[in-house]
Order: structure tokens, then C-alpha cells, then sequence
């Protein structure tokens, strides 16, 4: 599986330190950390810049070098040295509308997460802003709500960074996935059921039989006789022909419900016999003609 | 003895999907002499034949491979015997999604789904209890329906069918992954 | 120590198809108290932790298995002919660690932490099976409910969701970057 974002970076492969700005990885972000994250000296004043090769197309590189509004809003918080629990929110509001602006080019679907949490720093700003006629309480901070999802999106993030370094050991560590010796009968490949693989399985097999369907149309035309002809030759090679099978055998729906209107011709007019043994079984077809057969089975 | 290719060539034994060949395991190995190489496989067998050890390396099919020792069979089995039975092989889990949302039917509308025969992950699905027969279609041959049973909810942790994942829920995952790739 | 259970056990952990499970092997090796069969899986453990061994007993997503060391990646890519096994992207490590503190979630709920729409990320997880969808809440829209799988615990080499970093670790962390920072 490709890394779905390239050109993200990986933040959590090392401790991401407030001053230092998050750097371009070199590398793919499967590169093992001290091959993908070697930090380029940065002026502190500075917001991330893209590291060199990099296409400098501004904006677009800069807010992928953030997970979302939250990662960048946590950068701002921890470049000033702010108290995550006492943001001024006026200043901080400044700093992540000025980071927005620098844009040069639109992403909308990243745009609007980034613009949501824009509106909702200067909704807690106006909110601020009203006059009040004693101090707030604790829990009537207007900062609240954001003071909340920034605790707990901080916490993901270091706990991203323990899980990473986890994740570096592991993957070093070669399991064996075949199926080892003593398999004995059973089933083949064994598959854990889980309801995704459940779902997705169920839809595949249906778009696979639209897809199937489609051809149909565009299926040759199979004139009766000629069908009737070939399905006679096979049952007279073969002995036995099992009705399902051959039906699917055939490519186009056109073609196998000929086939099938051959076989009950053949079986009206008592040419051929059709019979299903048991209730798990698909339905057999032979020529009565063979005589060892047709008395076996009547 | 050289410790550290010891471990190593053990690694390579232990992963490699067939009898490793002294080729293979030279080719890797680039620049370690052959009789190094088979003197560390040699002393590796004859340590993985001591008491207290359950697997032990043997030369079969050409090339060198872990193996339990026969003394332990029975047991063995006994284990592989306990895990196959929270397996569904891909046939079922595919016999079972047609059921799942396209139930009551019948063998033969699930097989025209699956474009093959089901018979036998029927008997598998019915044999875990994962979907029941409910009676026969007044239709010629009168075949037998299948529904999926209480157990199948209870192990997707469903409260109902209609708490399957539709087409459009699964679709929107689908489409989403195209988006992160394009 | 038993020289014979220790061979038994290790024959077990070799042939089981997952990480064996003190409770499965229980079950295998019925009659034998729960302590010996600790003592030996331990012993078997620290063993194979030796120089000279490649492939070691590790306990991982709840239970005993068999894993080569870190030390031989390399040489075990070049036999296996595969490249180097991708690490999570940011985003999806980050979902991922979300649904892993936070399970039962759903998808908005995991987005809600993030920030951003994590759907895509999600696909991923579940294409990898290190998520699993188990059920759907009982709210507006009845959204799917997600969790982590076993598969997960043994990605990050966990033996339960108890071994994910605790919020002593967490805080240590945010400990240490607040203290670069000043």
C-alpha cells in the first residue's frame, strides 16, 4: 500500500520540538527516522519552510507540512511558549489567519478544515470580547471547547511519537505469514471475517456481476440450431454435462439462456434427462439414448 | 563459531517459504565462504537437535527447513484443530455476503452472485452456525432458503441487517482511497 | 526445567497460525498446571534471546510467537526479494492512534480529534486490518463504529490494548518537549 501522503511529513517520527520547525523528509516517509528526519537549521522566527528540492508552490507545501488546523494551531501555540490552558486567543487568531494568507493556491477540501477552526477562533475572540459583569467561571471560558480538542489532539501526537518508534522495531521483525507445516484438509487461506471485508466483498461480486451483465448486449447472436447441435456433440462426448457449470461456462447471458432453452427442448422431447440428485447438487444432463444411463437414474 | 552468522542464517531458514538451498543462502550471504556458511547451518542442526528444543532444522526437498520434531504430532494437531475454527476461508466470507444482503435465497441465486458454485461454503457457513435454512421457495424445485442466523449478528457485534454497511458507505471508503492515490 | 514441555511448547508456538494464547495452549496441553507452562514458555523465551540465535520468542498481540531480529532485516528483504516494509503515513498513524484511545469511534469522532476529514485514512486501516468495523451506534445516522483489530497488537508489537504508551508516558513526552522548548 503506497503512502497515501508523500509529501507529508512525518512528524511523529521524532519528538517535534516547538522551536524547530517540522522539517521535509528526504525520503519517502517509510524511511527509518534517522534516514528520514534530519532537521535543516531553521530561524526560529521563521515558519516551516520547505526544505530544498521541494517544488515551492507556497501554501500548498506549507499546510501539508501540518496534519490539519490543529497541528498548526499546536506549532503557533508552542513557537510563542503560550500556556496551551491561557491562549490569548487575539494574538494567536492573528498569527493563524496571517499563516493562511500566505497562500498561493487553493486546496478546497484542506481549506475548509483549516478555515472551520479560523472561524471558530474568532467566534471565541468575539465571545471574549462581550462585556461581562463579573469574571467568568472556569467553566464559562468561551476557549474552552478548542482548549479541549488541543489537550487531547496534543496527547495523540506524543502518543503517535511512542507509537512510532514501537512501530520501527516491529517492522524489522520478520513474521512468518505462510501457513506453517501440519495444515492437514480444510480450508485454504484462511481469512479472518471482519463486517468491512464482509461488505466490500458483497458489493465487488455485484459490480463484477454488472460488469458481466454489460457484456451481454453486445453478445453475439447464437441461432437455436447451431447451440442445439453443439450442446448434443458435447453430451454425447462427455456422457454427463453439470447444468450449471456449462451454463456459466458460456460468455454472454444471451448465449447460455439459449443453451438453456436447448436443454429443456432436449428434455421435452425427451432426448436428454435432467436430473438433480440431492438438494446441494446442480442439476445433470445426459442423452437418453445412452441406455446404461437412462435406466440407472429412472 | 561464528556467532552472528549462526543467527543470521537461522533467520533466512526460519523466513524462507521453502527448503532453503545452499545457493539461495550464498546468493544472500554475499562474500561468506560456502564451508563457513554450511558449518554454521551444520552446528545450527545439530543444536536445534537437543533436548528441550521442539523444532529443529533438517535438510529436505534440496535445501534446509524448520520442522517440529514427530514426537509432538498429536499435540500439534490438537492446536491447528482449535484455530481453524474461527477461520472463514474467502469462498464462505464471499457465500456469506450474499446471503447477508441478499437474503432469504437459495443455493442457486447465491451461486449466480458468486458466478460459481457454493455448495460447499454453504455446508461450512451452515456448519458454524453462521446462517440457517428457513424453509423452501414456491418455486420449481422447491429449493431451500437461507437467512443468516442470530450468531452471524452477534459476531459482526450487528444489532440488526439493516445495520449492515450499505453500498454508498462502502463505496465513499472505496472512492476515498482513489482520491488519496490520484 | 522440564525439557519436555519446553520442546512441546516451542513446537506449539511454531505451528500456531497466530500468537499463541496461554488459554489455547492451556487447552492443548490440558493437565498441566498454568504455572509450568509459564515457566517453560519464559525459559524458551530468554533462550532464544542468545548470540548465535536468529529467531526469537516474542509476546505480541496476546499471546507467544515466533520473530526474527531486528538486526537481520536486511538480509531477510534480500532473500524475501522485498523492499523495505512502509511505515504508517503521518495521517494514518495518527487515525490510528485516535481509534486506539478512543474505541469505540466513529468516524466523525476520530475526525473531530484530528481536525480533518480522516475517511481516507480509515480505508487504508481498514485495508491493512489493523481497524475493524464492529457495529454501528445508536445515534443520528447510525455511523459505523470502528476499533482496532489483533492484527494491530501485533503490528505494534502489544500483548493488549493495556500495553498502549500510558498517560504517565503521554505526559512525559509532552514533558520533554515543553522543557526543549524553554
Amino acid at each position: 500500500m503506497p503512502d497515501p501522503a508523500p509529501d507529508a511529513l512525518p512528524l511523529e517520527g521524532t519528538p517535534v520540538r516547538g522551536d524547530e520547525a517540522p522539517d521535509q523528509a528526504p525520503g519517502p516517509a517509510a524511511e527509518v527516522p534517522e534516514a528520514a528526519a534530519v532537521p535543516a537549521p531553521v530561524d526560529e522566527a521563521e515558519a516551516p519552510t520547505p526544505a530544498a528540492g521541494v517544488p515551492a508552490d507556497g501554501y500548498q507545501v506549507r499546510l501539508d507540512v501540518f496534519e490539519g488546523p490543529l497541528d498548526l494551531l499546536l506549532f503557533l501555540i508552542r513557537k510563542k511558549k503560550i500556556d496551551i490552558h491561557d491562549i490569548p486567543i487575539a494574538a494567536i487568531t492573528r498569527d493563524y489567519l496571517g499563516y493562511l494568507e500566505r497562500k498561493t493556491e487553493i486546496n478546497l477540501d484542506r481549506e475548509a478544515e483549516f478555515v472551520f477552526i479560523a472561524a471558530l477562533l474568532i467566534y471565541i475572540k468575539s465571545q471574549m470580547l462581550l462585556p461581562r459583569e463579573t469574571d467568568l467561571a472556569e467553566g464559562d471560558d468561551p476557549r474552552r471547547v478548542l482548549v479541549d480538542r488541543l489537550v487531547e489532539y496534543e496527547r495523540v501526537k506524543a502518543a503517535c511519537s511512542l507509537l512510532r518508534e514501537r512501530e520501527d522495531v516491529e517492522i524489522l521483525q520478520w513474521k512468518r505469514d505462510f501457513v506453517p507445516p501440519f495444515h492437514g484438509e480444510g480450508e485454504p487461506e484462511p481469512v479472518e471475517l471482519s463486517l468491512f471485508d464482509l461488505a466490500e466483498s458483497f458489493f465487488a461480486m455485484m459490480k463484477r456481476k454488472t460488469a458481466d451483465d454489460t457484456r451481454i448486449i453486445r453478445g453475439r447472436e447464437v441461432p437455436v440450431e447451431v447451440k442445439m447441435k453443439e450442446l448434443v456433440t458435447l453430451l454425447q462426448a462427455r456422457g454427463v454435462v453439470d447444468f450449471l457449470e456449462y451454463f456459466e461456462a458460456h460468455e454472454s447471458l444471451e448465449e447460455a439462456l439459449v443453451s438453456f432453452f436447448c436443454i429443456l427442448e432436449l428434455v421435452k422431447s425427451r432426448v436428454a434427462v435432467a436430473v438433480q440428485d440431492e438438494i446441494f447438487q446442480t442439476i445433470r444432463v445426459w442423452l437418453r439414448k445412452d441406455p446404461h444411463r437412462t435406466a440407472a437414474h429412472e | 563459531m561464528n556467532n552472528e552468522l549462526k543467527a543470521l542464517v537461522e533467520a533466512l531458514i526460519f523466513v524462507s517459504q521453502e527448503p532453503l538451498t545452499p545457493e539461495r543462502l550464498a546468493a544472500v550471504l554475499e562474500g561468506v565462504p560456502a564451508e563457513e556458511i554450511q558449518a554454521a547451518v551444520e552446528a545450527l542442526a545439530a543444536e536445534s537437535e537437543a533436548e528441550g528444543r521442539g523444532v529443529h532444522i533438517i535438510r529436505s526437498g534440496g535445501g534446509w527447513l524448520f520442522a517440529t520434531k514427530p514426537a509432538h504430532d498429536r499435540e500439534v494437531r490438537r492446536l491447528l484443530q482449535i484455530e481453524r475454527k474461527n477461520r472463514l476461508s474467502s469462498a464462505g466470507l464471499e457465500t456469506l455476503a450474499a446471503i447477508a444482503y441478499r437474503q432469504p435465497v437459495t443455493q442457486s441465486e447465491i451461486s449466480a452472485i458468486r458466478g460459481v458454485d457454493s455448495t460447499g461454503s454453504l455446508k461450512t457457513l451452515l456448519d458454524k452456525k453462521l446462517i440457517k435454512i428457513v424453509g423452501r421457495k414456491k418455486a420449481p424445485g422447491n429449493p431451500l432458503v437461507y437467512r443468516t442466523s442470530d450468531e452471524f449478528l452477534l459476531y459482526l457485534g450487528l444489532d440488526s441487517l439493516d445495520d449492515l454497511p450499505s453500498e454508498a458507505e462502502i463505496a465513499k471508503i472505496l472512492e476515498q482511497e482513489k482520491a488519496v492515490e490520484a
